[in-house]
């Protein structure tokens, strides 16, 4: 038996604003609160038509305060809501920092569940599309170091619209960042109405027994490109987009690590604490005794993203992932 | 100079407002009918049952038998008054030396010293109450009151919040970024400021050069309103008209309670290093909340020697029953710092869990 | 009700000061003496080559030839008036939009042309002038204007801060903190608002219920005003008045130059998703800062048409040299990126370096 | 030849006012700013004193804010002073968090070196004194990950004066944490006047050839505890205080990690994303062939630190760390 299932061809951002519509359809209780959500529809245009759709009430534009953003969505998910929260770019989440420090992401802890604080923060984030100084900002790892909150990167319409279901259905935080530069790179078939992919599943994009590649979002992109190019020399990556960072998909990634024995690990973060770190070390708890060269991480540099004339060499590309696949290879 | 700008004496339209004077009599005759048995009673118990269950506080803590604990005596006009102006289903959001307040509203006793015992259960209101855990990260909570609000505005139902916190909070962006939401999404909530005059060392002088804290509701153009904090009943009159205004559409307040803390900021605070702890003795004489209204019951004939000794004894032991039922507390369990992070354990903290459980040899 | 709060009209206080009036007469002839040709000459000179360059901007952007580009045309007086306010020497902390004080102030044509072509070099000020770089992050610059004039304030010098932010940056935290240090530590700083109605999409009733910004200054005890910041003379006069005072240790200023953009926020913004751009060009005929000073001139026989011809030509050629020079500007070298996070490079950085050379074949 | 240097037994705090008031004496432009750091000498009493010795100018009570704090300490490194500026705690720093990562932290960077912001954060940190809620955070990784800023962290008096000093005279923006619990917990010869401790160099405290162990700050203790009692089990700890947590030294770590081919870490972060992830990290990137065993590491749990009650379970003590030494043993 099949179970026809009417999809239409989606970017991603428009798979977000897909998701968006869906739960606010679906649920009351779904609001959308952010600098420029409203009859501007988004600076990227993720929240474009729904103030017509749903209402000022539901789709608001809040004053220029990241901390007042969240602050207040805190109050409304304690009250009843399932606030779904802009930052406009990843880089002005810090204004906000310690409300989701300190609030966000412990208040179920101090109150043993008695409160809970079920909320969504939505953030473009990467370099790569010529923004200014500050907007191209990937700091997940920031809050992969957070005790109580999720983290969740899309790197594909689907799962876009399909996790972002499941992080405004998840009864914790979820920081969902979406890649800017995925955001209308390609356009994909996504469902109509309601799906979810699981938050801690990883995917394997391409099979592969000779390397494990492990990115996320926006590097996915250059990943694939470079295992393409590995193909020619007979070397069989296996690609894996992690799509949530926090809890990570330990199982999958101890698996493909263990037939592979050989691991890049590709992101645009600093090196230095970015997630590749964290990687690294859980291939050391789970993998230890397979691997047959140490693991090389293709990163940003220990620098802040630099403005758009150099991004592209702060940026990992093709080229540098290809590189790294060729030096665990002839470890 | 510094007062007067563009020809206008800000300060000035911040009057301190009363109602009971320091001589126990009524500064504003208006409000006398109001002023029932019933309520006078009702406030002087729970100022009373604030101070009682403070100075235990601090004692516990002096006995080793709890924490650093934060002390609010001579803040109990404030925090009660406040308190007893809120409705059921209300929402409050206190800082760590609120507790006269939560307690007033229905906290209880024992999970109040709880958390002074370090226990995560203090941060547990009882069933029904809206009563957030202490704010420790300063100002963070005024935030959280607007969100509140505005989830009840939303929901359409006439419940409102109130926030408590300092003068040395309005100095935090988060103060700023409260007020200004709540003026802009017109939000029920009332802004509940005890200026006591200190940022545990840093007095208000250096906190900030405006005369008044109330004054500041100008920039948001919601009401301001300062008042004696001493004064209980200003306190509550007070309190519940902006409540009431907010109930019904009104938008949030500002409330400055100027008070004085006799004590400490903490117990583990020397303010003989930063000012004179004698200054507070002698402000006593004449600021004690509880003092003007012992003065105004007898005046009003409300005061009886019996009633009062009966009452402190009454609440001495509701008190120590509280303190027994702390300290028999089963012990915590260290499950409940692996297993309320998330609704569900990620495997992070199952590994973690089961880690630590076998190294016990659990 | 709304507008009156305990009785005081706030807004009333802070009525739009103007010097110069649409028609271009003066609305107060007190300054008469001080509007030299020489000065108005001088501000219409440097508002015009605001206007030339922000045009040339927002064409370079549309050719290709540098990225994203914020423009301000509308805003030349607030920008050119107050810049033209400061002294040598002072330190000058602009937004992105706010090149037309940057250049007034000093800035080099070229770095700014650098900056939007994504060049570091655009935040690098020519020797000597004290000119930040542009602020993304919305507000935070208020607190480095704060610091640097409190530095000196403490080394006893008579300069001053200026610092630019929008209606917008209002709302954040730091505004009101930069407010209330400069405050408390009385800073030799000028809070300089462009309100020009917009955060974006967002229009200023959105963004606050006071019907002002300058009346922000009363919770903070400073001077606040509030001044039409399309007259150039109103913007001019009351900054230096500001600066002055400043200077003279009588503290900060906050004041709110009422304005509106023309264009689009970014050359990336579609305004017509938000806002009537007819509203734009209507509100221009009557508001435009370079008409009216035109008009002004026109009447007072300042103006002179060859001079308003030579004057866009020799103002055209200097920006058109300058687009020659950053575009003649050497490539930025990769090295450029990993020298200059710390004094002497960590081996962390060195070693990506090296790695990033090698992998070049380098 | 030898020097007599004057030395005195000063605890930790005591060595970091020493610092403070060694620098101000020699350098005019050293200023201290905070809240509660003047007449009530700091909550701790690191600045005690120092307002009657340097006058109200140069030890600043500020108002409450701690963006104001760190935005206007930018402002004054900026232009000509050297500001150190106290965090009451690490757990306070959040609502600064925007002017370190994006201002502080880059200005030297988005200047290419015109404007440069030299100045000292300092912030007790840490649990296991009973503090309330937030005060018991140990959030270094948040800071190692920022690319521009150095993070230093004293175990003991000596270093704390002499990284302190040297922290004051880094051209650079310098995180300086110091370990609540080892605040008053011991007594050291430190010497009078001035001296450095070089930022970015780790110390062996007990050298040993069966396995490294690496910390920093208030985990100096259990891990010496720990290595005295491996040692009635004949196993040899090296036992590194690490000091400097960016730049890590890599050249000592590494010596280490070769010469012993196991290693335990130990911190008490969260363990996902903390300092841990990176010295594996950094462990695999230079000594992936010497490595006999997984690396362990001992770190605090992903949970936000309970309130005190629990903290000890909390906190990484002698027995988590003497299991690991004896895990990466036996492997
Ligand atoms: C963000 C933040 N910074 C610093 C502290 C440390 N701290 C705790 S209480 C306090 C003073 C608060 O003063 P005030 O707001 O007047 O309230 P009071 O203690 O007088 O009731 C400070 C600085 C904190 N808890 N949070
Ligand atoms: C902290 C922060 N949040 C959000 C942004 C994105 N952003 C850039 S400009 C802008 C609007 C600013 O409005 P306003 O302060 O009025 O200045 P204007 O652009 O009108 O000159 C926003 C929201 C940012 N740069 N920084
Ligand atoms: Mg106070
Ligand atoms: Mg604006």
């Amino acid at each position: 038996m099949t179970t026809a299932v009417e999809t239409k061809k989606l970017t991603l951002v428009q798979a977000v604003t897909d998701g968006l519509r869906t739960m606010m359809k679906e649920h009351e209780n779904v609001i959308v609160l952010g600098e420029d959500v409203g009859r501007n529809g988004g600076v990227f245009r993720a929240t474009d038509g729904l103030m017509d759709e749903f209402g000022e009430k539901r789709i608001i534009d809040t004053p220029l305060a990241e901390s007042g953003i969240i602050g207040t969505s805190i109050g409304l998910a304690m009250n009843g809501f399932r606030p779904v929260a802009e930052m406009q770019f990843l880089g002005f989440i810090y204004p906000a920092f310690n409300q989701i420090m300190t609030h966000a992401s412990r208040i179920r802890a101090r109150t043993l569940g008695a409160f809970t604080v079920p909320m969504v923060i939505r953030a473009p984030f990467g370099a790569g599309v010529r923004a200014p100084e500050i907007h191209s900002d990937s700091v997940e790892a920031l809050f992969t170091h957070m005790p109580g909150i999720k983290v969740v990167v899309p790197s594909n319409a689907y799962d876009a619209k399909g996790l972002l279901i499941a992080s405004i259905e998840d009864p914790d935080p979820v920081l969902f960042l979406e890649p800017m530069r995925c955001y209308r790179s390609s356009k994909m078939e996504v469902p109509e109405g309601k799906y979810t992919v699981e938050i801690g599943k990883g995917s394997v994009l391409k099979e592969g027994e000779h390397v494990t590649v492990l990115t996320y979002g926006a590097m996915v992109d250059p990943v694939l490109k470079a295992a393409e190019q590995a193909e020619k020399h007979g070397i069989h990556v296996e690609a894996i987009d992690l799509r949530t960072l926090y809890p990570l998909d330990k199982d999958l990634i101890a698996q493909s690590v263990q037939k592979t024995g050989r691991v890049v690990i590709v992101h645009e973060a600093p090196s230095t604490g970015g997630l590749g770190d964290t990687l690294v070390s859980l291939i050391n708890d789970t993998s230890f005794l397979y691997m047959k060269a140490p693991v090389e991480r293709v990163t940003g540099f220990d620098t802040p993203v630099p403005m758009f004339a150099l991004e592209d060499h702060y940026l990992p590309d093709k080229a540098r992932v290809t590189s790294a696949i060729h030096k665990v290879i002839n470890f | 100079m510094e007062s007067i700008k563009g020809g206008v004496n800000v300060e000035s339209q911040f009057p301190k407002k009363q109602i009971l004077n320091e001589d126990g009599k009524l500064a504003d005759d208006s409000y006398k009918i109001r002023l029932t048995e019933e309520l006078v009673k009702s406030l002087y118990t729970k100022m009373l049952r604030a101070r009682l269950f403070d100075r235990k506080g601090v004692n516990l803590q002096r006995q080793g038998r709890i924490g650093t604990y934060v002390p609010f005596e001579g803040q109990e006009a404030a925090q009660i008054g406040s308190a007893m102006a809120m409705g059921e289903g209300d929402w409050m959001f206190p800082t760590y030396r609120d507790h006269g307040a939560t307690l007033t509203f229905g906290h209880s006793v024992k999970n109040v010293l709880l958390y002074w015992k370090g226990r995560q259960e203090g941060c547990i209101p009882p069933a029904g109450k809206n009563i957030f855990p202490p704010a420790v990260p300063i100002a963070s909570q005024l935030l959280h009151a607007a969100g509140t609000a505005w989830a009840e505005k939303m929901k359409g139902t006439d419940r409102a919040s109130i926030v408590y916190f300092g003068d040395g909070a309005t100095s935090e962006g988060d103060f700023h970024e409260g007020l200004n939401f709540a003026s802009v999404f017109n939000l029920p909530v009332v802004f509940f400021n005890q200026n006591n005059g200190f940022a545990i060392s840093v007095p208000i002088e250096k906190q900030m050069k405006a005369k008044t804290i109330a004054q500041k509701a100008l920039g948001y153009d919601i009401e301001g309103i300062r008042l004696d904090g001493n004064d209980v009943f200003s306190v509550y009159f007070h309190t519940k008209a902006a409540i009431d205004k907010a109930r019904a559409g009104g938008g949030p307040t500002l409330i400055e309670a100027v008070t004085w803390r006799y004590g400490a900021h903490t117990t583990a605070d020397d303010p003989s290093k930063y000012r004179d702890q004698n200054e507070s003795l002698i402000r006593r004489e004449t600021t004690d909340p509880l003092i003007r209204l012992e003065k105004y019951m007898k005046l009003e004939n409300m005061w009886d020697t019996q009633w009062s000794a009966d009452l402190e004894k009454e609440l001495t032991a509701e008190i120590e029953a509280a303190v027994k039922e702390m300290e028999n507390e089963r012990p915590p369990h260290v499950n409940d710092m692996f297993d309320h992070v998330f609704a569900e354990n990620p495997w992070t903290i199952n590994d973690q869990k089961e880690a630590y459980a076998l190294m016990r040899g659990e």
